[in-house]
């Protein structure tokens, strides 16, 4: 059996060719990550801080807290360069690689968030680029398409299926199968073979080890509940990591509700992304984890109304803590989810990600049992889903949008 | 049949492999039910089988098929269009009449959720009743492949290894031990699909398998070479080169895809690929 | 005569109906912001900490260092909350509002990049806010409106004039004559009457002040040259505070050179924002301050590819220093400014405001004659320019410009 | 003419005093030129003298008219457009054939920026060469007003205030002191523009002006309410509240841009103010 179980979750199930590349992977983040050698966390400490902006703050939210009558602090990853908790694994990667002599990157990317990072932290160090994007995504995230073409990087769009970030992982493993030998595959979250749910882990646990100090610096204690957006989970296990032995705090695990928490395994079609809470035990992209398959154990197309959390896995330590128990997970659905973005964005003037948007979601539905205490990683900005927010806001007359007809019509020219 | 019949089916030194995607219905899908599908399905195996297909590899379509190229996802996509699911896939291969082994090439997917229970037994249980002689599954290294094993030994069913020309002697050495039927050589880096030259990488890795043989003593696999075979003459310089077999997918389903005299096509494809393949042996043998 | 002179330039000319409310400032500025009443500069500084993400890095550029064989250090305020340096200023006036018992908040912008910010600090400490904004700008500049919007403030289009920051600034202006009781004004800039100049500049200085303590950590020494771009000059002036004193420092404050810098004094045209290069002795908004203006005074429209530099004034206390010798003003073209903009996204990762380009396309020019050490202000990001950016490069076919056809028409529907 | 001109225009107790954009050729600029608009300025002025003015403010058009409200900053953009310009404006003024004082209103800098040198020194001269006997600059507090203070005395141009609802005791006294020719009462916040209903704020200021006066010894100026006046009946109110006169801008500044029967509207207007402004003394004086 290979490493990097969790429980019955884990392993490495991908193609002998890819195999050797993982092996060496496997060597570089036990000697570069884990030991350090040649000062490999060192350079990344320095340029996580100095090119990405960390540490980053715990913020005291003063109307949320207000609001839940709970003490609500947020830890503000999308003050990071790009704009995501992102960049601590594509930045950790991308160096990595660096380090391992690789001379070409590949990357997927769902949101775009991934693949932004991966471009910036590639323009940074110097290395050439390939992001593949689910067609619908390029759609759905045009700015950061954008973003990642300014960076230099080639983006090429993935036409198969529904064109979000299932397609994207299978097309770059595609890409990888044939270009293994030069390429480093910068995987975008703690999916994937072995030992990627643990090098992106590392890389993102940066998030919690700082929150969980700033608890003790600035409330002398832990909080009660920890809360995270998960698609992947490389959010969630980043800001759970560190209080995993903290037995007196709750972690919550938020996914995408998406439309509708039925799923039709006739039909193939899955309504949402919460694929700890609807999910079934499978083997996606490289380890077995909780999917969301049909009965006959094909992938199925899930929905969310942000395309970082629209994937039909999740990471298998996620998996794996949920069945254990140690973390609850919450679906909140597209409408909540849009709720909370607006309400954020008007209460504590943070526009967040749609991503991001679900764990406040699950904060205005379950914020009075929480505790006295309880920190939300913000684990993106929201400038890339402007747009996505504006349309799917008023197909859905929310209540809690602004009025926004007066600038989405083009005024005269430019 | 079982592991034995894969062995026999390379005794002539050069097989012919055939890989289709089954219930591929080909390019209109707009008439097709997933029973005349299946239907097609069985007529082209038999006419490979008539053009001298020494094994029949044929692929179970896995929705995520990442080792495969841009061509045979679209069969996939076609066959699960088509109504392809296992159970289907195992009336199809019970369906078939012809006699020679029959391997099926999935993803792990699949075979783990197949049945009642999770895990791979229920689903090798059933394929080796439906006449199932070997299986290939390119995403299961050795490392994850210990349970797949145990079950392809108790039903006698072949458990195929892919070989890649990334992969250095202990993982080769492993490969070869645990593996049985043959030696699925790839034979470059990439994903499945015709290409117009065979490379160099072929033969070095063929040489690389040979020298690890002479060095050891157990038992002899037969090696098969995939990935980018599509005509005789390729055929022919693969098994000059030493390969025991050569296994032909994309160029195949490209036939399918396109759905014109697709019988006599495949046939016509299959008869050049074989005659490649003994000429190839001829070569080296001489 | 009127507090606020610096040399010639400075003064209070505005309506008596202001002034009243400009004294009480005035007040206020000494009280909270010189004598930190009330803890208020504590106050500010922990919010800028936590809800801004101060202290930002200066960072070493690699790439840029190599390049123009000097060491290169970026002082990142893109980094900043918001994407730029604006909301050292907008938090600390907005915050001074409520200190000062002020109900509402309006604010003019340029770029959206005050106005955002502005909003954002509002949206945070529970204010109601109006922004104006000229309708070239609101159409220049999407994003951030629909930012401002989101953040649950109005946005007021102003159709007069060629729709800039220059009618932006004389609408709020009308809009607090009728309102000033009750209403702050939170100019965006080093500009306007006395008090505003110091105000903003102190707001600001935060930046210099920080990157100088970096140097001497870093370095050891002072750097030989600091580099800012200038619209209005806030983030110059802030930048430069600190280092006013240091004599050995030279000090460059990179303007707007538009198209061009001949200006058309007939026909009232000035092609370009270069104000401390090409303008004249005025009064505009409140202050005596270099000006782009006809032979009659009236004040010409301005020209920029970038909204946040597009203004015929600037800073007082930037006209005296530029006077005196302190400082040297330098304009950068909009190509130059553009091509500037794509090196530094593809070179360094990090993708910069418009504004922020003109200071690189400067280093561009004088990399190689600044010294050995130069630090630039990375005044904010280039989120809100993406549109702009592709549509100007292609206009000009620039050669460092990606090619971005593949994803500019849309491929499809969403 | 000059300082003492104005302060005997407010003899009869109710002086009206109307403004005009200088060059405002009104709503179609199609066919206009410079001296068309000049000219029609000059009709303008003529026929509010007729109706009984007793000042005529003239604004010199500036760019960024930060105290106006939508119709005169309209007005002063069509002047602009039109080729007003300040050497004009003098022109304009020197050919004006009326025997009431004329006060320009503009802003700081066009003054700042007239002649060959910077400084108020070469506007202030010319202007009153040019038979200008007063200047209201809506920018210019007391606290920047020194050096043209000093000019406008060297040149016997009166120079006059604006004291707004926000002004207190302090800054009164201040404007009440260096003031000259008249003060401008601000009738209300905001900037100018017409408006249904006289502000309560208009007799708060004049009673607290009224308090100051009787508290000082200095000479009494004249108080003019202007910001939002359209109406006999609002002139009326406002000097039947204390006011010496009153200021009409927009609403003659509308028929200007509305273009029909300018020169027979306005004095209609003009009549019914003037007579509003008297029947508002009769009604105090009673
Ligand atoms: C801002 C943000 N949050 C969360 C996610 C979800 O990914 P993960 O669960 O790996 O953190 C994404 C993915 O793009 C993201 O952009
Ligand atoms: C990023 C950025 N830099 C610079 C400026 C110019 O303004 P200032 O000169 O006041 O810093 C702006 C104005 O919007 C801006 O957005």
């Amino acid at each position: 059996m290979s490493g990097g179980q969790y429980g019955r979750f884990g392993g490495q199930y991908v193609p002998e060719a890819l195999m050797p590349a993982i092996d060496e992977l496997t060597d570089a983040y036990q000697r570069y990550v884990l030991e350090n050698e040649a000062g490999f966390m060192d350079d990344l400490a320095e340029r996580l801080e100095t090119f990405g902006g960390r540490p980053t703050p715990l913020q005291y939210a003063d109307q949320l807290s207000d609001r839940y009558d709970i003490d609500v602090y947020l830890k503000r990853e999308d003050l990071l360069h790009g704009g995501a908790h992102k960049l601590n694994n594509a930045l950790g990667q991308v160096l990595l690689a660096r380090y391992m002599g690789k001379e070409r990157i590949i990357a997927e990317t769902g949101a775009g968030q991934h693949g932004t990072a991966t471009t910036m932290a590639c323009a940074h160090l110097g290395m050439p680029c390939e992001v593949y994007m689910g067609r619908r995504d390029v759609n759905r995230q045009r700015p950061n398409v954008f973003r990642m073409r300014l960076n230099g990087a080639s983006v090429t769009p993935v036409d198969i299926g529904r064109g979000t970030l299932k397609e994207a992982i299978s097309e770059t493993m595609r890409d990888w199968a044939g270009s293994v030998e030069t390429t480093h595959y910068v995987i975008g979250s703690v999916v994937g073979p072995h030992p990627y749910p643990d090098l992106v882990r590392e890389f993102q646990s940066v998030i919690g080890s700082e929150a969980r100090d700033q608890c003790l610096e600035k409330l002398g204690e832990l909080p009660d509940a920890v809360v995270a957006c998960a698609g992947g989970g490389s959010n969630a296990m980043g800001t759970y990591d560190a209080f995993l032995e903290d037995e007196s705090v709750d972690l919550y695990a938020v996914e995408a509700g998406g439309d509708s928490l039925e799923i039709d395994r006739e039909a193939g079609v899955a309504p949402n992304s919460a694929t700890l809470s609807t999910g079934t035990e499978g083997v996606l992209h490289g380890s077995r984890t909780k999917v969301l398959q049909d009965d006959d154990g094909q992938i199925m197309e899930s929905h969310s109304v942000s395309s970082g959390l629209d994937y039909a896995g999740v990471g298998p330590e996620l998996a794996h803590l949920a069945e254990e128990g140690r973390l609850a997970a919450t679906p909140v659905d597209d409408e909540a989810a849009l709720a909370a973005f607006h309400r954020l964005s008007q209460l504590e003037g943070i526009i967040p990600a749609l991503e991001t948007a679900h764990a406040f979601g699950f904060l205005e539905e379950r914020g009075d049992d929480l505790g006295d205490t309880a920190v939300i990683t913000v684990s993106g900005r929201g400038d890339k889903d402007l747009e996505s927010v504006i349309e799917e806001s008023f197909k859905r007359d929310l209540p809690e949008a602004p009025d926004l007809s007066l600038f989405t019509t083009d005024q005269g020219g430019r | 049949m079982g592991v034995d019949a894969i062995r026999a089916a390379f005794e002539d030194g050069a097989a012919f492999i055939p890989y289709l995607a089954a219930g591929d219905p080909g390019g209109d899908l707009s008439n097709s039910t997933p029973e005349s599908a299946m239907a097609a399905t069985a007529d082209y195996v038999s006419a490979l089988v008539d053009a001298g297909a020494d094994v029949v590899e044929l692929g179970l379509p896995f929705s995520e098929p990442i080792a495969d190229g841009p061509t045979i996802q679209s069969a996939t996509v076609r066959a699960l269009q088509a109504g392809m699911t296992p159970p289907r896939y195992l009336e199809l291969v019970e369906s078939l009449d012809v006699d020679v082994p029959i391997v099926a090439m999935t993803y792990y997917n699949p075979i783990y959720r197949y049945g009642e229970r999770d895990g791979v037994g229920p689903f090798v249980e059933a394929a080796a009743a439906a006449g199932v002689d070997g299986l290939i599954i390119p995403d299961l290294p050795v490392e994850e492949s210990a349970p797949l094993e145990r079950a392809c030994r108790e039903h006698d069913v072949a458990l195929i290894f892919i070989a890649a020309p990334t992969t250095r002697e202990d993982r080769l050495r492993a490969i070869m031990q645990r593996g049985t039927g043959y030696l699925y050589v790839q034979a470059r880096l990439g994903t499945t699909g015709a290409s117009r030259s065979v490379s160099d990488q072929t033969k070095h890795t063929l040489d690389r398998i040979a020298a690890y043989e002479a060095s050891e003593r157990h038992a002899r696999l037969p090696k098969a070479v995939g990935f980018g075979i599509s005509t005789g003459e390729q055929a022919a310089t693969v098994v000059g080169a030493g390969a025991d077999g050569v296994i032909v997918g994309s160029a195949l389903v490209d036939i399918v895809a396109e759905g014109e005299d697709v019988v006599a096509s495949l046939e016509e494809l299959g008869r050049e690929l074989k005659a490649g393949a003994r000429a190839g042996f001829d070569r080296r043998t001489q």
